[in-house]
């Protein structure tokens, strides 16, 4: 196949082209491939469907060459392409005599089908300039610069796309990630291990009704857990000897104070002044 | 542009255009700043105050600027009929979007991703709006309510079903996840949500108003 | 307020104060709703959009609604209200026209119109701008997600809907807007490599297109 295709890349055929277009290698202006070709076939001057191929892949293997021999950097679709043009003028040019591999379609039907598909991103090139040649809001049409104070806002539609919905998505996941790797944010709190021990060791002093935060460790370290999580954890572990008889628990009314006081015998507790 | 001397309904045209798009009063010098040097102001103003004269809009003079309004006989329609826009808050539509990917998720969980608890307010609008329902009860402590998303929902964002919600793909399509993509970062896929774990809502629980106000008093 | 039942010209004159006062387009639906019963919303409008002819503001149809907006012969004097547009590049605006024209489409079939892979930021740029919107999934293997413009597309551009869009109908007869290829061509393409094992297509494939029926299906 390459050998195929090496005759194409001679230099006349570089500067016939050349010399005959005037055509500008600028890499900067074209998207792929498929842009450069079109650009090329526009050069031949005919509706794309009565287009040269051969002379579409002649004009394209030119191009490569030259872009290369001026050291442009080519992206490897633009050789892809190159190698694919000069198989298939190679089959263009070469009598039929058997069916191929038998799968492929035959050269003159991918011929069209590459016509085909200048000619759709053409019909998308002439359909840009008449889309962007309208009138634009903003630009060139104005709606009113002053509604009334009293707007009247169609009620139907609420301001929220798929996208938006994605984008607040995506942007909160974010922030929980970063939430996560920020150790200042860690929240220590008073292990109920650690409240039924406390609990245990001050038990035989509680014989009176003590209010829980009396009964809850003082917080002293800072960066140890909150006094709200002595205060709970202390909760929670006297439920438990609650549940296992060892103490009581009464409230008289919701959100009001909290008594703790030791079942049976034991000495009195000493309060914190 | 090539500009002929405009005539007085050329004139005319210019100034009207000049007022619809004004954001605000303008004075006939401000008028005049805009047109042909000699242009007759005074002159295409008084010829358009006539020409909307009776009509549903009026230019009207107000501290020596003009400006269109609409006319004074139709401001019933203007105040009745307003209606209040329906614009979701950041909060709403990042509160949506916890619920869309992980539900059926209870509000602790939609609180854990935000990392700030709930507004009262942001899940009753939710609710009202028809975007999310309450959808069953986790077993877990507390047997806290689930929250999933309503019809409402798919028909306002134009998706068949759950199953199309967009996934990884396609936030990195829309360059929402591009450098920094978190380690290990997954996108829930709600329409194989299993919600095994979830009790169905008792009868009522969904429609009784003491409920969601229960709810909202825990905020 | 008593009201008798206005007449045409009455009707008229509200729904001028109505479009006039409103921040955005329209329905000839959100119209009627504050007119009383039985008005003949589309007779005052085309009468307003007759009146309005020619003058330096007129009534335009956007996405299927109604607004005011200045002439567009008058866009060199609007210099102060002009905001600067933000400059979609050749692609963004060649991958907008594929959408436009093909929608509902994916993001591979827009990469084949243009033989290039879509870069970043191009898709995101018009989706946040509000030109294009998210519409479905695909009915295909890997349910790719569709595109489709969005209402906001129509009303920058002053279209009326979607079959206004200049040149739509000849490149339909010319099946040009037909997105399956016409005989097996496959350029070979390196991020692609595995395509080549794609079947052939199915007898009668080019002229049924999948495309269309999926818009139907989604919607």
């Amino acid at each position: 196949m390459t050998e195929a295709f090496q005759p194409n890349l001679d230099f006349t055929a570089v500067e016939q082209v050349d010399a005959r277009e005037a055509f500008v290698v600028d890499l900067e202006g074209y998207e792929g491939p498929l842009h450069v070709l079109l650009a090329l076939a526009r050069t031949q001057k005919v509706d794309l469907l009565k287009l040269s191929i051969t002379r579409l892949a002649e004009q394209y293997l030119a191009f490569v060459h030259e872009a290369r021999r001026r050291n442009f950097a080519l992206a490897a679709d633009y050789l892809v392409m190159a190698s694919w043009l000069a198989y298939l003028k190679s089959r263009l040019l070469l009598p039929r005599t058997e069916k191929g591999k038998g799968e492929e379609p035959p050269a003159e039907e991918m011929a069209a089908a590459l016509a085909f598909r200048l000619q759709k991103l053409e019909a998308m090139r002439r359909a840009v300039e008449a889309i962007t040649s309208r009138p634009q809001l903003k630009r060139d049409v104005f709606t009113r610069g002053d509604p009334e104070a009293t707007v009247i806002v169609p009620s139907d539609r609420i301001d929220a796309s798929l996208y938006e919905l994605m984008a607040a998505y995506v942007t909160q996941r974010r922030r929980e990630e970063q939430r996560r790797y920020n150790p200042g944010q860690r929240v220590e709190a008073f292990a109920l291990e650690a409240a039924r021990d406390w609990l245990r060791d001050i038990l035989p002093r509680m014989d009176q009704w003590t209010p829980l935060d009396r009964v809850a460790p003082e917080r002293t370290d800072t960066d140890g857990p909150s006094q709200a999580s002595f205060t709970a954890s202390t909760l929670s572990a006297s439920l438990e000897l609650v549940k296992e008889g060892a103490m009581d628990v009464k409230q008289a009314t919701a959100f009001a104070e909290v008594y703790l006081k030791r079942r049976g015998q034991g000495m009195p507790l000493e309060l914190t002044p | 542009m090539i500009q002929f001397a405009p005539d007085d309904t050329e004139i005319e045209r210019r100034v009207e255009a000049l007022l619809f798009a004004a954001s605000g009063p303008l004075s006939a010098a401000e008028i005049a700043r805009r047109l042909p040097e000699g242009a007759d102001v005074g002159g295409a103003i008084s010829a358009l105050r006539d020409r909307y004269q009776g009509r549903g809009v009026e230019l009207e003079c107000v501290a020596d600027r003009w400006r269109f309004r609409t006319a004074a006989d139709l401001s019933f329609m203007m105040t009745e009929e307003r209606e209040e826009p329906r614009r979701l808050s950041k909060a709403a539509l990042e509160t949506l979007a916890i619920i869309a990917y992980h539900q059926p998720c209870t509000r602790a969980e939609i609180e854990s991703v935000r990392g700030v608890s709930l507004s009262r307010g942001t899940l009753d609008l939710l609710l009202e709006m028809g975007f999310v329902k309450l959808k069953g009860r986790r077993r877990t402590p507390g047997r806290p309510v689930t929250y999933a998303t309503a019809d409402r929902f798919l028909e306002h964002f134009g998706l068949s079903n759950l199953y199309d919600l967009p996934g990884v793909q396609e936030m990195k399509a829309a360059g929402l996840l591009d450098l920094s993509i978190p380690v290990g970062f997954e996108v829930p896929d709600p329409s194989r949500a299993t919600d095994n774990d979830d009790e169905p809502l008792m009868p009522g629980d969904d429609d009784s108003p003491e409920f969601a106000q229960d709810f909202v008093a825990e905020d």
